[in-house]
C-alpha cells in the first residue's frame, strides 16, 4: 500500500503548507495598518527562504545521517534516500519542508511593527537552514532525544515550542513597540486592524493542522491512528477556543474574540505532540488547559513588558511545553506511547523524558537564537528606526501602503 | 451667511437629516470625525486595558443665510439630541460663496 | 479498501470543517463593520459548541441506537462502534460533527446585528447537541424516515433545510434590525460591509462542499458514483450563479453580486439531497431553479417584513426543501435512488415520501426551535439592548471593534 | 488501483477549483476599492459559464474524437467515454473543467477597471466553450502537436500562456484606465487597495496549484513522479518569490510586496509545463528565472504603455513560454519527457518543438481573441463610459459599494 | 487672510490640484466627505430599493491672503466642473495663523 | 469665542493631546486629512513611480474663548512639533456656540 501513503503525507503537506497563509492571515490582521504589507512580505519569503534553506542545508542535518547531534549528508539533497519504505524521498522531503517554514513564520508575528526586514530575512534563512533542523533531527532525524523516547508526534516543541520560544527571544531583544507601554510601565492595547483577516487566518490554520498532525503518521498505514489524530485534532482546539473565551470574559468583563481564536491556537499547539497517544477526555483536557494557559500567559508577557504582537509566545511556547509534557502525563502505552504516562501508572518517568527533552530543545533554541539576533543586531540593526516606526514599515520599507483608498489613521 | 458647524452622535444623523429637511434645508455636507467626551470610555484589548478618548461623531457643516441661523440650530438640535447626550453647534461667519456651475456669488449660491 | 474509505472520509470532513470558515466570512461580509467581529466570534464558538454538544450527546441520538425516534446510547462516545465496516468511528464521528457544526451555523447569519451573545451561545449548543442529532437519526441514523425510503443523500433538509428553518424562526421572533424596515413597512438596504469577504466566503465554501457531497458517500468504493456527485455538485451552482444573477439583472435593472454569490450558494444547497441519484441534466436544471428560488424567496421575505440578514432561510431552507423534494421528480433508481421519481415514471410516490419527510423534519424543527428561543428569550432575552444596536454588537459585547484605524462610519 | 487514482484526481479537482478564489482575491486585491466588486462578479461568473460552456461544447472540442484540429462529438457529454482506463470521465470531465475556468479568469485581471460586464460574460463563454477547448485538442486530446511530441505538461502554453495572450490581447485593445498614463506618455501607479487579499490569493493559488501540477498525472499510479512535481511546484515558486523581491529592491530601492506575490505565481506558471520531466535544480532555476521575467515583463508593458491590471501577461503570458521553451532545455527523457532536452544533449529538437508549439497555441489564441475582442466591441462595446470609469464599475455596473462604512477616496 | 472652503467631484481632484498650482497655490488641505446633491440616486442591494442623498465629495480647504482670494476661487471653479457639476466654495476670515515649524504669524504664516 | 484648526502630523496627535489637556482644554475634535508638503515624495508601486503630494495628517478643531486662544495656540505647537515639521495653525472667529444638552448658548457652552 505505498501509494496511499505517499498520497497521504503529499496532500496533507499540501494542507501544512496553505498553514502558511493562514499564519500571514492572522498576523496581518493583529497588526496596525500601517504594518500590513510588511508582516506579509515577512510571510511570504520566510516559506521561500525555508524551502531553500531546507533544500540546501536543513535536509541534511535533520535527517542526512543518523549521529546523535546532527546529520551531516544529503546537502542539496544529493544522494538522500527515504526514510520510509515506498515513500518517495521528495514526498518525504516536502512535508518535512512545510514543518520548516511554519516554525520559521511563527517568530513574524511577535516582532511585528519594528523589525527590519533585511534582519528577518537573514533570521528566517538562519532558523529553517539550520535550527530547526538541528532539534529536529535530535527529535525524529535519529539523534540522542529519539534515542531517549522522547515522544513529540507532530511538533508541539520541534515546530511550535522553537518558534515560540525564538519569538519571545526576538520580542525581548526587540524591545516593545513604542506606545506599548506607558512610561511608568503599564501596558497598553494596540488593536490589531482587521478581526476578520484573524478570524479566517485560523481557520485556515486549523483546517491545515489536519494535516500537520494527522499527516505526522507518515502513511496511512493505520486508519485508526489516523482518525484518532483527527479526533483529538477537532476536540482540544473546539475546547480550547471555549476554554480561552471564558476566562477572558471572567477576568476582563466581555468574551474577547481575538483571545478565542488565540485560544484556538494554543488547543491545536497543546495537541500536536500527544494527539496520536492520548485519548479523546485527554484531549479534551489539554483543550481545556491550552486555552486558559494562553490567557495567562498574555497577561504575564504584560508584567514582563515584553511585547509579543500576536502571542506568539504563549500559543507557540508556552502551549508547546504543556503539549509536550502532556505526553507524559496523559500518554498510553497502549495508544502508543514510548513510555506509560503518569496517569495511567507509569510514574514520573515518562514526564521526566518529556521535559529533559522540552529543556534541551528549547534550552538550545534560546542560546542559540540569542546569538543569531544579537549579530544579526550587530551587522545590520535588528529595529527600524523611530520614525519609520511611526510612519508605518509598509511605506518606509517597501514604499506602498496595504490600503491604498482607505481613510485611515496612522496613528491612534 | 452663517456657517453651522455641528458635532452630532453618528446614530443621530438620520433624524438631523431627517429635522433638516423639515426645515427646508437640504444642502449640508457631513463627515465622520472623533471627538471627545465628558468621560473616557475603559475596554480591554486581548487582557490590556484601553483608554479610548475619542469618540466617533458625525461632523455637519450647513451654510445658510443669516436668517435661518435661528431655524437651523433649532433643527439639528431637535434631531441631534438622544438618551446619552446631544452635541455642539458653533456658528462661524461666511464672507462669500459661489456656486461653481452657475458662477453665482453671495447669498444666491448658497 | 477500507484504508481508502477511511482516507476520503478524513480528508472530506476536513473540507467540510472548512466550511466553517466560508460561512464566517459569507456572514461577517453581509454585516456592517460594527458588528462583524461578533458574528465571527458566534461563528467560532458555535463550532466548538457543536463539536462538544455532538461529542456528548449529538452522537448518541443520532447515531447510538436505532430506535425509529431517537438513539439513547453511547453518551461521550462510550463504547460506540462504526456504522461503516473498515472505518474507524472517529473518523466517522467527525464526519458526522462537521455537519452538526454547518447546521448550527447557518443562523448565525439570520440573526446577525442584533442577536444577543450569550443567547446565542445556548442556542448553539442546543442546536448541535439535540435537535439537529434528532432529525439527522430519522433519516441517517436508522430511524422511522430511513425506514420509509425518504431519501436525503448528502442533507437539503437534515443540515441545510434545518438550519434555514431556525434561521427563519429565529430572524422573525428577533423582529428586524432597527432601520431595516421604514415606519410605513417599506424595506430599506443594510448593505453589508465587505464584498470581497462575501465571495471568497462563498469560493470556500463551494471548495468544501466538495467534500459535503462527495463525502457522503462515507467510502470510495463507488468511484463512478463520486465522480458524478463532484460533478453535479459542479454543474448546479454554476447554472445558479447564473440565474440568480440573471433573474437580478431583469429585476433589478443590473447584476447584483451579491444575490449571485447567494445563488452559488442556492444551487449547492439545492442538489445536496440529489447529487448521487440524478443526472448531470438534473442538476443543472435543478441549478438553474435554485438561483432563482433564492432571489424570489429574499423578496419574499422583505414582503413578510422578517430580516434575514444574509439570506439563509432563501438560500438553506427554500433550496433545501426544493432539492430534497427534486429527489422525488428527478431521482432515478438505476443511479442508486431508493424509489423511481416522477419523470423516471415513478409516479407521485418518491415525491410524496419526500415532501412528508421535508414536513417532518422541518416540522420538527420548526416547533422546536421556537420553543427553544422563546425559552432562551425568558431566561437571557435574545435581543440586544437599542443602544448596543446602534453602536455595535463588536464594541457592547465585546469591547473591541473590528477595523481598527479605519475611518468608518457607524450610520448610514 | 482505480479507486485510488480518480480519488487523486478529484481532489486535485477541488485544488484546482479552489483557485478561482485565489485569482479573484489577487484580482479584487490590486484594482481600486470602487471596482472590486465587478471584478469579483466577472470572476465568479467566468466560472459558472467555463463550467456551462466546457460541459456543452468544451469537452466535446478538446476530447471528444482524435482529429488532428477539433473534437467533433461528445456535445452535453453525451455518449462519452473516459479516456483513462478505471477513470470515471465525470472525474477526468472536472479536472479539465476547472483548468478552463482558470484560463478565463487570467484575462479578468488585466482588463479590469474599465472593461463592460456584459462583454466580459461574451468573451468567458467563447474563451472557455471554443477557444481553450481547441488548443487543449492539439496538446493534450489528441490533437496534432500532441502527436510532434510537444510537452506542456500541466498548461504553461495551453492554460496560462492562453489566458496570459488573451489577457494582452484585451488589455491593449481596452487601452489603458484613465490616468495610468501621463499626457506625456509616463506611466502613472494606481495601487491596488488591498495587500492582504492579494496575499491571501497568492497563497490560495499556490495551494490549489500543487492540484493544478500533480493532478496532471491523471492518477496515482507513478507515487515518484508525483513527488516529483509536488517538490518542483515548491521550489520553484519559492526561489521566484526571491528574485522577484531582489530585482524590484534592486532596480526601485525597495522590495516590492506586489511584485514578489507576482513573482511566485510566475515560478509557477513556469514550472507547470516542466514540472514533470526536470529535476529539481532545474526547477531552482527555472523559479529564478520566472522571477526576474516577471518583473522586467511589467516593466516592458509599461514602455508599450498597455495597462495590465494585475501583470497577467508578464506572470501568465511570459513566464508560460518560458517554461514551456523551458521542457526543451531541462526536459530529461529519463525523467519521462518525449525528446531529450539541450541540456542532456538532445540539441535543439526539443526545443523547436517546443518553440513550434508555443507559437502555434498562442498565434491561434492571439488571433481568435482579437477576433473575439473585436467582434464583442462592435456589438456592445468592450469598455464602460468614461463617467462609469471615473465613479467606479461596482456602482455603476452593480448598483452597489464594496465597502460599504468605509470612508473611501474614490480619486487618487 | 481668507479660508476658501470648497465642495468638489472627488474625481475632479487632480484637475483642482493642477490649476491651484498652475495659479501658484501649493498649500491645501482635502479631506473625503458626504454632501447632499439635487437628487436622490436609487439603488438596489439584494433586491431592496437605498435611497442615496449623500454623496462622495472632496472639501478642500485652502487659506490665502486677502489678496488671492479671487484668483484662488477661479482657479479652483476651472479644475472643479465637470459635465455633472461643479460644486460650492465658501469665503470665510481667517483672524490668525501660526507656522509652527518657525512660530511666524499672521500673513507670513500661510 | 475662536475656533482654532491645526493641521498637524499624525504622530503627534498623542502628543498634542497631553499639552492641550495640560492646558486645561479638554473638548476639540480630530479628524485624519491630506496635505500638502513643501516636497513631492517618490514611491514605486510594481516599478512605476508614483509622486505623492498629498500627505496624512491630522486636522484639530478647538473652540476657545477667546481668553484661552494664546494658550491654546502654544499647547498645540509645543505638541505637535518633531524632528520632521510642525504644521499649521489657522484662528477663525466664532459667532455663536450651542450646547445642544442644554441649550446653553455663547461661552458657557464650549
Ligand atoms: N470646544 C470644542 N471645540 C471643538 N469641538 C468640540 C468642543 N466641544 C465639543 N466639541 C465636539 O462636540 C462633540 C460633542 O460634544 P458634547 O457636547 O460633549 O456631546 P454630547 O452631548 O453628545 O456628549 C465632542 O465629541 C467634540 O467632537
Ligand atoms: N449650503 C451648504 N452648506 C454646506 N454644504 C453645502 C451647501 N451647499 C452645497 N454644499 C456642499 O457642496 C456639495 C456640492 O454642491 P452642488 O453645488 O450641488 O454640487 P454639484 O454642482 O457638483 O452638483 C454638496 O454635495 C455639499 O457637500
Ligand atoms: N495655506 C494653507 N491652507 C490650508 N492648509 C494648509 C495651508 N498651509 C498648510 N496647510 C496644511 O497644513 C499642513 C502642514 O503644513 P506644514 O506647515 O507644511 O507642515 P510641516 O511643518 O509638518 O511640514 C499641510 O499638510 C496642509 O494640510
Amino acid at each position: 500500500m505505498n501509494a496511499i501513503d505517499t498520497l497521504w503525507i503529499l496532500l496533507c503537506a499540501f494542507l501544512v503548507f496553505f498553514m502558511q497563509a493562514g499564519f500571514g492571515m492572522v498576523e496581518a490582521g493583529l497588526v496596525r495598518t500601517k504594518n500590513a504589507g510588511n508582516v506579509l512580505m515577512k510571510n511570504v519569503i520566510d516559506f521561500s527562504f525555508a524551502a531553500i534553506g531546507y533544500f540546501i542545508f536543513g535536509y541534511a542535518i535533520m535527517y542526512g545521517s543518523d549521529e546523535p547531534l546532527v546529520g551531516t549528508a544529503g546537502w542539496f539533497m544529493f544522494g538522500v534516500e527515504s526514510p520510509l519504505e515506498g515513500v518517495p524521498v521528495e514526498a518525504f522531503w516536502l512535508f518535512q519542508a512545510v514543518f520548516a517554514g511554519a516554525s520559521a513564520t511563527i517568530v513574524a508575528g511577535a516582532v511585528a511593527e519594528r523589525m527590519k526586514f533585511s534582519a528577518y530575512l537573514l533570521y528566517s534563512f538562519i532558523i529553517s537552514a539550520f535550527i530547526y533542523p538541528v532539534v529536529g533531527h535530535w527529535v525524529w532525524g535519529g539523534g540522542w532525544l529519539a534515542d531517549l523516547k522522547f515522544h513529540d508526534f507532530a511538533g508541539s516543541t520541534v515546530v511550535h515550542g522553537l518558534g515560540g520560544v525564538s519569538a519571545l527571544v526576538g520580542a525581548w531583544l526587540l524591545k516593545p513597540r513604542f506606545g506599548r507601554f506607558t512610561n511608568d510601565g503599564q501596558p497598553r492595547a494596540i488593536p490589531g486592524h482587521s478581526m476578520p483577516l484573524v478570524a479566517i487566518g485560523v481557520f485556515i490554520l486549523w483546517f491545515g493542522w489536519y494535516g500537520f498532525n494527522a499527516g505526522s503518521t507518515l502513511g496511512f498505514s493505520d486508519p485508526e491512528l489516523v482518525a484518532r489524530i483527527a479526533l483529538n485534532t477537532t476536540l482540544a482546539p473546539a475546547v480550547a477556543a471555549f476554554s480561552a473565551m471564558s476566562v477572558s470574559w471572567m477576568r476582563y468583563g466581555k468574551p474577547d474574540l481575538s483571545l478565542a481564536l488565540n485560544g484556538v491556537l494554543g488547543g491545536l499547539v497543546g495537541i500536536t505532540a500527544p494527539c496520536a497517544v492520548v485519548n479523546s477526555g485527554s484531549a479534551i483536557f489539554i483543550g481545556l488547559a491550552s486555552g486558559i494557559l494562553v490567557v495567562f500567559g498574555i497577561d504575564w508577557l504584560n508584567r514582563l513588558k515584553v511585547d509579543d504582537v500576536v502571542g506568539a509566545f504563549p500559543v507557540h511556547g508556552i502551549c508547546g511545553i504543556f503539549g509536550t509534557l502532556a505526553v507524559g502525563v496523559f500518554g498510553s502505552t497502549a495508544l502508543g506511547a514510548p513510555l506509560q504516562g503518569l496517569l495511567y501508572g507509569g510514574g514520573f518517568g515518562a514526564l521526566g523524558i518529556q521535559a529533559l527533552g522540552v529543556m534541551a530543545c528549547l534550552g538550545f533554541t534560546a542560546i542559540s537564537m540569542f546569538v543569531v539576533f544579537k549579530a544579526i543586531d550587530a551587522i545590520f540593526g535588528l529595529r527600524v528606526s523611530h520614525e519609520t516606526e511611526l510612519k508605518g514599515l509598509d511605506i518606509e520599507e517597501h514604499g506602498m501602503e496595504s490600503y491604498s483608498g482607505f481613510q485611515i489613521f496612522t496613528t491612534e | 451667511m452663517k456657517m453651522i458647524i455641528a458635532y452630532i452622535r453618528q446614530e443621530q444623523l438620520p433624524a438631523v437629516k431627517e429635522s433638516l429637511s423639515g426645515a427646508e434645508m437640504f444642502h449640508f455636507t457631513v463627515m465622520p470625525v472623533l471627538g471627545t467626551a465628558p468621560r473616557a470610555e475603559q475596554r480591554t484589548f486581548r487582557g490590556v486595558e484601553q483608554k479610548v478618548t475619542l469618540f466617533k461623531r458625525m461632523r455637519l457643516e450647513l451654510v445658510v443665510k443669516d436668517s435661518d441661523v435661528e431655524n437651523a440650530i433649532e433643527a439639528i438640535s431637535r434631531g441631534a439630541m438622544n438618551s446619552g447626550g446631544g452635541g455642539r453647534i458653533f456658528i462661524n461667519d461666511v464672507i462669500d460663496a459661489v456656486k461653481i456651475w452657475t458662477g453665482e456669488r453671495g447669498d444666491r449660491a448658497i
